[in-house]
């Protein structure tokens, strides 16, 4: 009766077919093609291992969503920074994480990137511009901003990208944030995943406005940016335009990637408060085929394409491996790393 | 008598107080649609309606606001904050405003709510949601602070919170959402502020809550079995009403006292229950006052590591003994 | 070097004459008259005693901004509902609270409308409806949600306005409460009473837009509205609008009154971070002595308002020999009203 | 030596720190031009200028967002949070985020961090402005805290916290902004996590901080001269690290413990030293363990009221000598 999946569906625009013309080295395309394969194939293992509990607690996949971390990632300087929240998997490698390491993070192994301590919610890779996964919503915005702030005073050029979905716009740390980052006109770039859904509530029937981020571009003094959040070219262009803009002292950016998350919000979720024909048309929009199918379009022949996601599936393999190889992290642990002297001690 | 699980037991003890009182609202995330990211509002929206089931925004501040604003004129609320985690998002709305209007106005409004919030760790969920967090209500002056530990507690002490008119915190536990028991079929209302002693022992009382309290029986029953020690275990249900007499009066007759906490070791609620017994039943007193406590780190998300950090039966077990010998 | 003092003036607009042939019922305006003296001619003396060390503590005055707080006043129904902040003492004589318990809460007395242990950031009267005066920046516009929520369920038509400064536009709780005031279009009209500061910085320098409030309206669905502070009539036209409109059904509405406080923030202070061209185009602009002038023009005679103006000292002088007259609160009322049974037992 | 008012101190010792790291910034509202609400700060923003000294708007997660953020990557920061009950609107930034994410990063980032925050009461401001919140911030895992009473302590705390690689929660209590007291001329830096013993004695313990810690040293004073009480008087200064050692060989020599607390009663930070003393020092102790706080209430506005809530010297006098006779 108060079922949101009888509601109307939101539809996918169309694939803009000009994209296939952008000007962007062929060679970036295949590795941005890459970079979706790991993404979707490292997050389709992780999920298979959720249901087989050897990941414990719980996972937030990217599946559907991979373009707008593959078409970041490519525009990004090595030395940017990354804020991600709870679904960061896709994040963390598209910035260059291990794939091994975070595998067995997610298994809890001592292998893991954080020694088992953080978990699928908190991926953090420093060494590649990774600065986290935050699993409460809001707060990781403003925690973009110091990074931001941090690098326009040692003048390192450097440039945050900060990702986050629809539902965290209507949190007050993100107005905070935004309005922040304008007036010291940091060197952020604010990316809105609108997958049209918080968890299980739709977007629209909580937010006064259609477009969460865009339709608020304007209470920050900036532009409403609104790009195909499914298309990883036209994702690579605006991420490129903003950060350009962000590096050369132009300020702050905010971007809505329209998108949708093939799967539910988290662990075992079965999504059906979706309606089935919004579900199906985005299928038909998932940015993988689209992607194989653009670059056959541009030349790249068919099989250097499979051999980029054998590769890829041999990495996941490896990956798996590495993890489960993991041993479980012991006592000695779980007492390291809350104070910088690298122990839990409080007292004398 | 019907067997529910806990998380049942939330949404059975919801829906008994939103049919006696026409005016129970409820609100909170997710909460009416999908019944609640740990289904335990399931079925409220079909019974009560959209009005009376409202799903929100992500935007703890509003709902806890939607919730003061309207209990001080006359609706009473139930809030639901989805972990307890993220009462640090609106600790101004509960610290401040809530448990503060009513002295500062001089009594002039009340506050009707109830702020349920799922605390607790051994799901594996890592530092941000996987907090104890029933020492940050206990310290607010004004606020009400309960945390069953079973399903006819859940109903119990979720009637006598919307019944309060004071606003209460209502600590649901996470890992205790799949477990059975009994709940009387009829109307069931508990009453806040009262312990329950649930396993009786002369050599020593353990007072422990939530998760903590089928571990401390299954430790005492292993002490009672394998060391002769004869443990008597409190569920102390409510922290603020606390039960003081059935604590006094435990400590009375067994001379030491354990207390059995997730929260993280500074400032917890054992520290509380110490220091009112190491002051008032000092004299009673045959040797340390002893806290089993999680140490003082962020809870990890590791399987291996989280289970070392929870006070465990075998932790209780051997703190005990080592302590009475 | 750093001083704020020495930025461009923000000038006042001049008078719209134009309102002084407003459809407004000239006994509304007489009484608009009376309600702006006792406004002001209270804080006068509350700044008076502050200064005499008989209020401890803090004050926020209103003085130059009396023309919101009466404008609105007299636009409210007695059962509709007000929610203020620290900055208070008019909202709350403007609904009606008397001036002696008012005068003796300053003061700390037991005759205080909140015993004394509230005092001049927390006045409340719920027999007039103002539900409170809140002194954490942002809280109460979400507290005034949840008023207007419970008179929309009771089907009761009060309508629930929220007095707030410039520098709360700029907190999360603001974003929050907008946002789902419109979602559920909540019968509350919230009033941004922009005083181009803070407490001693400049609004503009710490604000991404111009008009901090009505700049941002569209992030919520809500009209732009923007009205001089300084004119009771034009408040109070716009307050009957919007407060009409939310009567009916229509939702929630945002105004910016743009107005100026003619002291310091709060206490003592001096406000010397002002330009002293601007503190003074505001003093032009004050709106006691400009609704004087207009009510003569309308054929109201000298001696009728000179009159009110003695009524209204009168009642101030009486206020404070009440106030002066009240014990201060004894040991029994510390422990009195943290519980509803009235008592503050955490224990048994 | 100079004469320092303890706000002249708080400017003093962030002044030698921006001197001595050039790379040391600070943010806040109202700190800049007009040197803060409480004068902490007059003259940093002259020397400093608007690049290191930086007003900002009223967005306290905002705030301490900027502070996270940059000192994890490298500019340690010094964040001022005008009055400490509005930690709570950024609860989520320092109890989530800043404590936890060194240890959820297994020790990928650090914060060189420090929150200055104006706490306490006796200036009758009410019930949202006067609040004593170190207990709030000592329950959490991964914070520092610290809170001088003495001007010579605001420098030197101040100049530990600053160079401490971990966040520290710096608590400056306004009822002491004007007291005055001796600082050295040269650079000055203390150590957290010692406490001092500011009064020798023998027949009793009293642990005290910030403004309790003056009322603590009067009441021992008279009690020795009316009562011929002799107290030992340590001034706690840091929660976190704690000195255990300091408070233990005291209760090992005095046998009694009192703490002196201005933080409401549930749960504060007295709880947890009597806790710890009440387990490792229970064979030392010659009597029940006492706390003399706040009583558990919000504070009232009215001058009269707030002195009967607050500890006062004669409450302290009383308390100690009913429970030594
Ligand atoms: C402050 C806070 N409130 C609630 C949650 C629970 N929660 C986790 S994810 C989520 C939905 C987030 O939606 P959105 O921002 O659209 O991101 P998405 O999950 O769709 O990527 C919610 C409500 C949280 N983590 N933090
Ligand atoms: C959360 C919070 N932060 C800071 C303060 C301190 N403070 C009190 S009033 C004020 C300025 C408010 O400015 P504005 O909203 O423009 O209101 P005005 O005082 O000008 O009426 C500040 C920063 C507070 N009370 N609450
Ligand atoms: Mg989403
Ligand atoms: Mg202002």
């Amino acid at each position: 009766m108060y079922d949101y999946s009888s509601r109307p569906s939101r539809l996918p625009l169309p694939v803009d077919e000009r994209m296939a013309s952008a000007d962007i080295d062929l060679g970036q395309r295949k590795s941005i093609y890459r970079s979706l394969q790991e993404l979707r194939q490292f997050e389709k293992r992780a999920h298979d291992l959720f249901l087989q509990n050897l990941v414990k607690g719980t996972t937030h996949l990217s599946l559907g969503m991979e373009a707008v971390a593959a078409g970041f990632g490519a525009a990004m300087r090595p030395d940017d920074y990354t804020f991600a929240t709870y679904r960061g998997h896709a994040h963390a490698l598209a910035r260059g994480m291990e794939m091994g390491p975070a595998m067995a993070e997610l298994l809890g192994r001592s292998n893991g990137v954080l020694g088992g301590k953080g978990g699928s919610m908190h991926l953090t890779d420093v060494s590649r511009g990774m600065m986290g996964s935050y699993a409460i919503i809001g707060a990781h915005l403003c925690i973009a901003n110091g990074a931001a702030w941090s690098a326009q005073m040692r003048g390192s050029g450097q440039v945050t990208v900060c990702f986050f979905g629809d539902g965290t716009t209507n949190i007050g740390a993100f107005h905070e944030a935004l309005n922040m980052a304008k007036v010291w006109q940091l060197p952020v770039v604010f990316v809105c995943e609108n997958n049209l859904y918080m968890e299980y509530t739709p977007i629209d029937l909580i937010t006064a406005v259609p477009h969460p981020a865009a339709d608020r571009a304007a209470s920050y003094g900036l532009e409403s940016v609104i790009v195909d959040g499914n298309d990883p070219d036209a994702v690579y262009l605006a991420a490129g335009k903003a950060i350009g803009r962000a590096r050369e002292g132009g300020g702050p950016a905010l971007i809505e990637a329209t998108t949708y998350r093939t799967g539910g919000h988290s662990r075992a979720d079965p999504a059906k408060y979706r309606p089935l024909e919004e579900v199906e048309a985005w299928a038909q929009r998932d940015p993988i085929p689209m992607y194989h199918a653009r670059l056959l379009g541009l030349g790249v022949a068919e099989g250097e394409l499979s051999s980029i996601e054998r590769d890829v599936a041999a990495d996941v393999d490896a990956a798996t491996e590495f993890a489960k190889a993991g041993e479980e992290p012991t006592g000695e642990a779980l007492l390291t790393e809350v104070y910088a002297d690298g122990s839990s001690r409080w007292r004398n | 008598m019907a067997e529910l699980t806990y998380r049942e037991a939330v949404a059975a003890g919801i829906a008994q107080e939103m049919r006696r009182d026409p005016s129970l609202v409820m609100l909170g995330e997710d909460v009416a649609a999908a019944g609640g990211v740990f289904k335990t509002t399931v079925g409220l929206l079909d019974e009560f309606g959209p009005d009376r089931v409202r799903d929100t925004p992500i935007s703890e501040q509003a709902i806890l606001g939607a919730a003061m604003g309207a209990s001080m004129t006359g609706v009473p609320v139930i809030a639901e904050i989805m972990f307890s985690d993220f009462l640090a998002v609106c600790w101004d709305m509960i610290a401040n405003e809530i448990a503060k209007s009513r002295y500062m106005t001089d009594g002039q409004v009340s506050f009707p709510l109830v702020i349920r919030t799922a605390n607790g760790g051994a799901a594996r969920f890592g530092a941000q949601h996987s907090q104890s967090v029933e020492n940050w209500a206990m310290m607010i002056p004004g606020l009400k602070v309960v945390a069953p530990s079973t399903p006819a507690d859940t109903v119990a002490l979720m009637a006598a919170a919307v019944r309060d008119p004071d606003p209460v915190i209502f600590f649901e536990h996470k890992s205790l959402f799949a477990t059975k028991g009994e709940v009387p079929e009829v109307e069931v209302v508990g009453r806040l502020g009262e312990a329950s002693i649930v396993r009786e022992g002369s050599d020593a009382t353990v007072a422990a809550l939530a998760l903590m309290v089928p571990r401390a029986l299954e430790a005492a029953d292993r002490l009672q079995q394998e060391e002769g020690i004869s443990v008597e275990v409190i569920d102390v249900r409510s922290l603020v009403p606390l039960d003081t007499k059935t604590l006094l009066a435990s400590v009375e007759k067994t001379s030491r006292l354990f207390t059995v906490e997730e929260n993280p070791r500074l400032c917890g609620w054992g520290a509380e229950l110490i220091s009112i017994v190491g002051e008032e039943a000092f004299w009673n007193l045959d040797g340390p006052l002893v806290r089993i406590t999680t140490p003082h780190i962020p809870l990890p998300a590791a399987a291996s590591l989280e289970d070392l950090a929870i006070p465990s039966v075998d932790r209780i077990y051997e703190t005990v003994k080592s302590s009475l010998r």
